[in-house]
C-alpha cells in the first residue's frame, strides 16, 4: 500500500467519487484553479471542468445555502469552508436550514451535501487561522460531524460522507495535512460515520480524543508504556452521531479517563463526553473523569510562545496521563 | 426601472394580453380561493381553534400573476410565509393547506412540526422554507446552480418581503445568481412593512428594483395589485431565465390588508387613516371590476364561484380539523435522512 | 415590595438605566413605536426619543456588529434579536468580533454591550421560535452569558449586564415573561454577575438548572419533600462565567448530581456541568450524575402532542430525581 | 459613477488641486515609506524572520490619498489587512508596524496576538480588525451610529477589498449607514482579484461603485493609482459626511502587485504577461513621475528620502527585531475587560 499525507488521500477521495458521480462538485473560494489555498483540489478543475469545480464569490453564508438549494435539486455539493474560522457566517444556514431540513419538512426533503473546513492550530495561523469549531456544530441534531486522524480514516469517511444524505461537517485538522502519512489501499474502501475506533488498545485509562490529538495522544501513550503504564487510545473518528458503546466499554473496563481537545475547555466537546461516562460508566470508574483542552482564551494567538502555551501537546499529555495512573 | 403591464404590451392592461378569458376566470379563482381560505383561518384564530396565522390577502395578485408564469410540476417555488395564493396556485390543495393551519400529522408541508405557512411540498416541487428570513434566496441560487449543472431547464422562483432584502443572504444569493447567470426569478412582495417597521427604515431607496442594477440583473417594479401586470413581468423573466439569460429581480408592490400575524396589532402602528385607504388597494376587488367590466366574469357568476369556494373551505376545514394529531413518538423520526 | 412578572422587570431595568445613562440605547427590530413583538420595550421610545430606541433594519448581523462598532465609539448599545432563534446570522459577530476584541487588542479596545434575546419553548413556537442557544454561547471565552428565572434576578442582573464592559448575551425565558412574578424592590439594586444562587436548600440530591427549569424543578423538589427527599435547586443565574465553586460544593455536599435544561441533551451546557462535577467532586459522588435535556430533535415541533413531547417538565424531573434519591 | 479629479476641480491633475507643495511631498513620503517597509517585509520573510506577510503594494496612492482627507486623532479608521499605508498616514510608526510583523509583547495592534496586518491603535482611533472580512464594515456603521447619538463630528472611515463585497456585512453594513444617513465612507479597495479569483466571478457589475445608487448613497469609482484624484473624491466624501448629509462609496481601482501574502504564489493565476503589464500601474512610480515634472521632487530630493526611509526603516526593524516576545503568562490576559 502506498504511504501518503493526509491532504493526498482527502484530494484523492474527491477525486474518486467525482470520477464515479457527476452529479458532485465543489464549491468554495479559491477552489478552482488556484486548487484552494492548501492545494487540497488542485488538478481538480482541469479533470472535471469549471462547473463542477466552481470558484465562490467570497461569501460563506451562501456557500453553504446554495449547496443546500442544490442538494435539494439533486446534486451532491461539496462545500469548502477555506478556514473553519470562516464558517461562522454560515452558522445560520448550517443549524438553521441544512441541519433541520429534513426534519422540519417531515423527510420530504434531504440535504447531502459535505462540508469540508480545515480546523485546528499549531500552524501559526493566529486567533482567525486556528480554531476548532467542533462544539458548535455537534451540539446541532440533524448534522453529521466527522473529524479524521489518519489518511485512511480521512479518505474512507470523506466517501462515506459524500454518499451519506446528509449534511456532513467534514472537519480536517491543518496541521495534519502534510505531517500525517499513512498507507491507503488503492482499492476503493470505505469508513463509515459512527464508529470510532480503538487506535491503541490499553488496560490502564482510556483517552479519548480525535484528529491532531491522536497524534500527540499516541505519542504520549508510548511513552508512558516505557513506565508500565497502558493506555488505551480511542479515535472518536465522528463526532456526531458519537459511537456511546465504544466510549463506554473502554471506560468501565479501564475505569479511568482522559479526555483531550484542542478546542477551549469549558463548554467544548469533551463535557460531552465526560458526562456520558458519569451518567452511564460511573459504577466502573476508579477516578475522576479528567479533561485537557485548550485553555479558556478567546483563540489561539499568534506569537509563537503564546501558540506554544495555548496548544495541547504530547508533554502536557503525558502528565495528565501520569497523574490519572498514579491516582 | 418602474414598468406598467402598458409599456410591456401596449393595451394589455385592458385586454389581459394573450390569456383566455378561461384563463382569466381560473386566475381569478385561484385569488378568490387564496382570500376565503386565509379569511377562515383568521376566523378560526379568532374562535381558538387555530394558534397562529399569517396572511397572504393583499398580496394575491402578486403571487397568482407569478405562478401563472411558470409550469407547475416542473419549476421550482420558493414562496415565504405569505406565499398562500403561490402554492394554492402550484398544486397545493385547501386542505392540505388546513392540515398546515391545525398542524395535523399529515400536514404536506411539515407533519405538523413547522409553523402555518411554512409550506413545503416536494412533489410539487415546493421547496421548505424557515422562519429566519431570507435563507431561501440563496437556497433559490443553488436549486438554479443544481439546474445549470445538471443541464436542465427549470426555472426557480422565490419570493421575500422587503424588510427582508435588508438581510446579507439577500445580498449573496442574489450576486450569486448574478454572477453565474442562474435561472432564478426573486419576487420581492414589497408591502412597505417589516411587521411595524416601515420602508424606509430598511432602505434608502424607493424600490427594492433599484438594486438590480448593482448585480447587473434587470430590476423591476411593478404594480403587485394589478395580477396583469406582474403575469407579464414574470413570463419574460420565466423566458429569460429559460433561455439561459440569467436572472430578474421582480418588485411586486402590494398592500398587507391585515395585522403582520394573529399576534401582531397593527393599530398600534398604523394610522386609522392608513388602515382605512389601503382597501382601496384591494387586488381582488381590482381584478374582479376588471373581469366584470370585460364582460368576463358576471355578478351571478361571481355568487356562484363564492358559494362553491365557501363549500371548498368548508370542507376542508372539517377534513383537516378530524385529521389526526401526530403521534408522540413520531418526535424522534428524521432526524437524519436514511 | 411590589409583585411584577420578568416581562415588566426587564423593561423597568431597561429605563431605569436609561434615564442615569444617555450613552445607553437600544436598537433592533420592532423596538421603537411597536415596543417589540413582545412589548419589553413599550413606551421607551416615548421617553428616550427615536435616537436611543431604534428600530434597526431587518438584519441580525448588522444589529449586533453595529453595536460592537458603537460600543467603541463609547456608547452603551443594547442589542435586542427578535427571537433567540434569530441570532444565528450574528454569530460571526458575537462570537468572532465581540467576543474577542479585548483579547485581540490586549486590553486596548473594549466592547460593552448587552444582546436581549428571547429563548427557549413551551409557546407554541415551534421550530423557529422556541430554541434555546446558549450552549453555543456559554462556550465562547471572552462573552457573558446570563440566563436569569427570577424577576429579581432578571432586573437585577440587567442591571449588571449594562454595566459591565463586555458584550453580555442575555437570555429571557420566553415563557416565564408573564408567567413568573415575583417581588421587585422599588430601590436601585444589582444581581452581580457569576454567583450561582440555592434557590431552594436539599440534602439529598442537588439539582443545577436555569430559566423556566428552575421553576419546574422547584415544582418537583416540593412534591418531592412530600415523600421526604430533600432537594436542594441550585439556579446557575449566570452561564459564563460559571459558579464553579457553588456547583462543586453542593454537589459535594449531596453526593448526587441531576442537571436539567430543556436545549437539546447531547452537546447542551449540562454537559460541561457534569464534567466539572465528575472531575472535581468526584470522591464525593455516590451516583451517576444525570443530565435532563431536551430530546435530540432539531428543534420544537409545533403540534402541542409534539411540542409536550419535548419539553422537560415537572413530571419527568420528579421521575428523574426519585430514581436518583433511590440509586 | 466613474469620476476624474478632471471632473471634480478641474486642472486638478495637473495643478494637485490646493494642495502645497510641502504637503505634496508629504503625502509621497508616507507611500514611499509604506512601499519600503513593505518590501522589507518580504524580505524579512524570505530570510525566515517574518511567518506572514501580507502587502499594500499597489494601493498606496488610494490610501494615502484617502487619509490626507481625513482629521489624524478625531476620524476613525477601520483599514482591512492591506492598510499600512492607511496607518502611516494616521500616526502609527515603522517600529510599530514591525512590532506587528515580529509578534512582539508590545506590538500595539495585539501584542503580538494576531497576525501581522491585523492593525489596531486606540489612541490613534484605528479600531482593532479581525480576518474574517467584512465584519468591520458593520462596525464602521456603529461608529457613525454612535457619533450621531453623541452629536459629534467625527468621520469614519473603513476599507475592504472587491472580493468582500460578495459578504452579507458589506450590504447590512452600507444599508444601515445608508438608512440613517451616517458619517461614514466606504472605501473598496478593487485590485481585481480575491486571492485567486478574480472580480467577475465576484460580481456581474464592471465598478464595486455601481453599488452606491442600490444604497440611496452616491458611489464613485476612481483611479486608485492615482493619489490626487483619490484625495479629491475622499475629501469631497467627507465634507459631506461632516455636514450630516451622510454615506459614500468610494472605488479606488488600484493593482495588487505581490501575491495576495507570502503563503500565496500568484503566478499560478495570473498569466506573465499580467504580471508584467501591472507593473506599468505602480501607483509610487506615478506619482514620483508627477511629483518630478512639477518641479516638486528633484532626483536627488528622492534618492535622500529614499536613504533616510531605508535608515528608518532599518532602526524600526532593529528596534523591533530585538523587543521582547509575549510572556506566556500573558495568554490568560485580557479575556474580559474590567
Ligand atoms: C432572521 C429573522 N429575523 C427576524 C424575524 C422575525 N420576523 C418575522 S417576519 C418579520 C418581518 C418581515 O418583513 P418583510 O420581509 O417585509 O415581509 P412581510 O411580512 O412584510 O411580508 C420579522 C422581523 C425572522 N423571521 N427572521
Ligand atoms: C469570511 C472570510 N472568508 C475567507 C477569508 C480568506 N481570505 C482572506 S483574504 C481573501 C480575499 C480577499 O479579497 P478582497 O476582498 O478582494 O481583498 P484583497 O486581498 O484583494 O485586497 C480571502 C478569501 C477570510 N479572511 N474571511
Ligand atoms: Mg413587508
Ligand atoms: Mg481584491
Amino acid at each position: 500500500m502506498p504511504e501518503i499525507n493526509l491532504l493526498e488521500a482527502i484530494r484523492q477521495g474527491l477525486d474518486e467519487m467525482m470520477a464515479q458521480d457527476d452529479r458532485i462538485f465543489i464549491f468554495g473560494e479559491d477552489v478552482g484553479r488556484r486548487g484552494g489555498v492548501f492545494r487540497v483540489t488542485e488538478g481538480l478543475i482541469d479533470k472535471y471542468g469549471p462547473l463542477r469545480v466552481l470558484d465562490s464569490p467570497l461569501a460563506e453564508s451562501v456557500i453553504v445555502g446554495a449547496c443546500i438549494g442544490a442538494a435539494m435539486n439533486d446534486t451532491r455539493p461539496i462545500a469548502e469552508i477555506q478556514f473553519a474560522d470562516f464558517i461562522a457566517p454560515a452558522f445560520n444556514q448550517i443549524v438553521q436550514e441544512a441541519a433541520r431540513i429534513h426534519y422540519r419538512s417531515n423527510g420530504d426533503w434531504s440535504v447531502p451535501m459535505v462540508i469540508r473546513a480545515p480546523y485546528g492550530g499549531g500552524i501559526h495561523g493566529a486567533l482567525y487561522h486556528s480554531q476548532s469549531i467542533e462544539a458548535f456544530f455537534a451540539h446541532v441534531p440533524g448534522l453529521k460531524v466527522v473529524a479524521p486522524a489518519t489518511p485512511y480514516d480521512a479518505k474512507g469517511l470523506l466517501k462515506s460522507a459524500i454518499e451519506d444524505n446528509n449534511p456532513v461537517l467534514f472537519l480536517e485538522h491543518k496541521k495534519t495535512y502534510r505531517l500525517i502519512k499513512g498507507q491507503v489501499p488503492e482499492h476503493d474502501y470505505r469508513v463509515p460515520i459512527g464508529p470510532a475506533e480503538i487506535k491503541r488498545p490499553g488496560e490502564d485509562l482510556s483517552v479519548f480524543a480525535y484528529g491532531l490529538m491522536i497524534h500527540y495522544c499516541l505519542e504520549a501513550a508510548q511513552s508512558l508504556a516505557a513506565s508500565g503504564v497502558s493506555v488505551e487510545v480511542v479515535d472518536l473518528r465522528t463526532l456526531r452521531p458519537l459511537d456511546v458503546p465504544t466510549i463506554l466499554a473502554s471506560s468501565r473496563r479501564t475505569g479511568k479517563v482522559l479526555i483531550v481537545h484542542e478546542d477551549n475547555l469549558t463548554g467544548g466537546f469533551g463535557g460531552e463526553i465526560a458526562a456520558l461516562i458519569a451518567e452511564h460508566a460511573f459504577e466502573y470508574l476508579d477516578a475522576p473523569i479528567v479533561r485537557l483542552g485548550g485553555p479558556d482564551v478567546p483563540a489561539m494567538p499568534f506569537a509563537r510562545s503564546l501558540e506554544d502555551a495555548f496548544m495541547p501537546n504530547p508533554q502536557k499529555i503525558i502528565e495528565a496521563m501520569r497523574r490519572l495512573a498514579a491516582y | 426601472m418602474t414598468v406598467s403591464i402598458a409599456d410591456l404590451v401596449p393595451g394589455a392592461s385592458e385586454s389581459g394580453g394573450d390569456l383566455s378569458a378561461a384563463t382569466l376566470r381560473e386566475m381569478f379563482r385561484f385569488m378568490l380561493l387564496a382570500r376565503v381560505l386565509d379569511e377562515r383561518m383568521w376566523l378560526l384564530n379568532r374562535a381558538g381553534k387555530a394558534p397562529f396565522v399569517i396572511s397572504c390577502q393583499g398580496h394575491e395578485a402578486a403571487q397568482v400573476g407569478a405562478a401563472f408564469a411558470l409550469t407547475r410540476g416542473k419549476d421550482f417555488t420558493l414562496p415565504y410565509y405569505r406565499g398562500l395564493a403561490t402554492v394554492l396556485v402550484m398544486g397545493m390543495t385547501p386542505t392540505e393547506v388546513m392540515l398546515g393551519l391545525f398542524a395535523r400529522a399529515t400536514d404536506p408541508s411539515s407533519g405538523g412540526r413547522q409553523m402555518p405557512a411554512h409550506y413545503s411540498h416536494r412533489r410539487l416541487k415546493i421547496i421548505t422554507q424557515s422562519s429566519p428570513v431570507g435563507t431561501q434566496i440563496a437556497h433559490a441560487a443553488g436549486v438554479g446552480l443544481a439546474e445549470r449543472i445538471k443541464g436542465g431547464d427549470a426555472v426557480v422562483w422565490t419570493s421575500f418581503g422587503e424588510g427582508t432584502t435588508s438581510q446579507g443572504d439577500f445580498h449573496e444569493g442574489i450576486n450569486l445568481a448574478a454572477v453565474q447567470q442562474l435561472p432564478v426569478i426573486f419576487q420581492c412582495e414589497n408591502n412597505e412593512y417589516a411587521i411595524s417597521v416601515p420602508q424606509k427604515q430598511q432602505m434608502a431607496v424607493t424600490s427594492v428594483a433599484d438594486r438590480g442594477p448593482a448585480y447587473g440583473i434587470p430590476g423591476i417594479s411593478v404594480d403587485g395589485t394589478d395580477l396583469l401586470s406582474v403575469y407579464e413581468v414574470t413570463r419574460r423573466a420565466v423566458e429569460r431565465a429559460r433561455r439561459g439569460d440569467g436572472s430578474t429581480l421582480i418588485e411586486a408592490r402590494v398592500v398587507r390588508l391585515t395585522a403582520h400575524s394573529s399576534d401582531d396589532n397593527d393599530r398600534t402602528y398604523r394610522s386609522q387613516r392608513e388602515l382605512k385607504s389601503m382597501r382601496l388597494s384591494d387586488p381582488l376587488a381590482r381584478f374582479a371590476a376588471y373581469l366584470h367590466d370585460q364582460d368576463m366574469l358576471s355578478e351571478a357568476e361571481e355568487r356562484d364561484l363564492r358559494a362553491e369556494i365557501g363549500a371548498e373551505v368548508d370542507a376542508a376545514t372539517e377534513a383537516a380539523e378530524q385529521a389526526p394529531m401526530p403521534d408522540p413518538e413520531t418526535l424522534h423520526n428524521y432526524v437524519y435522512a436514511l
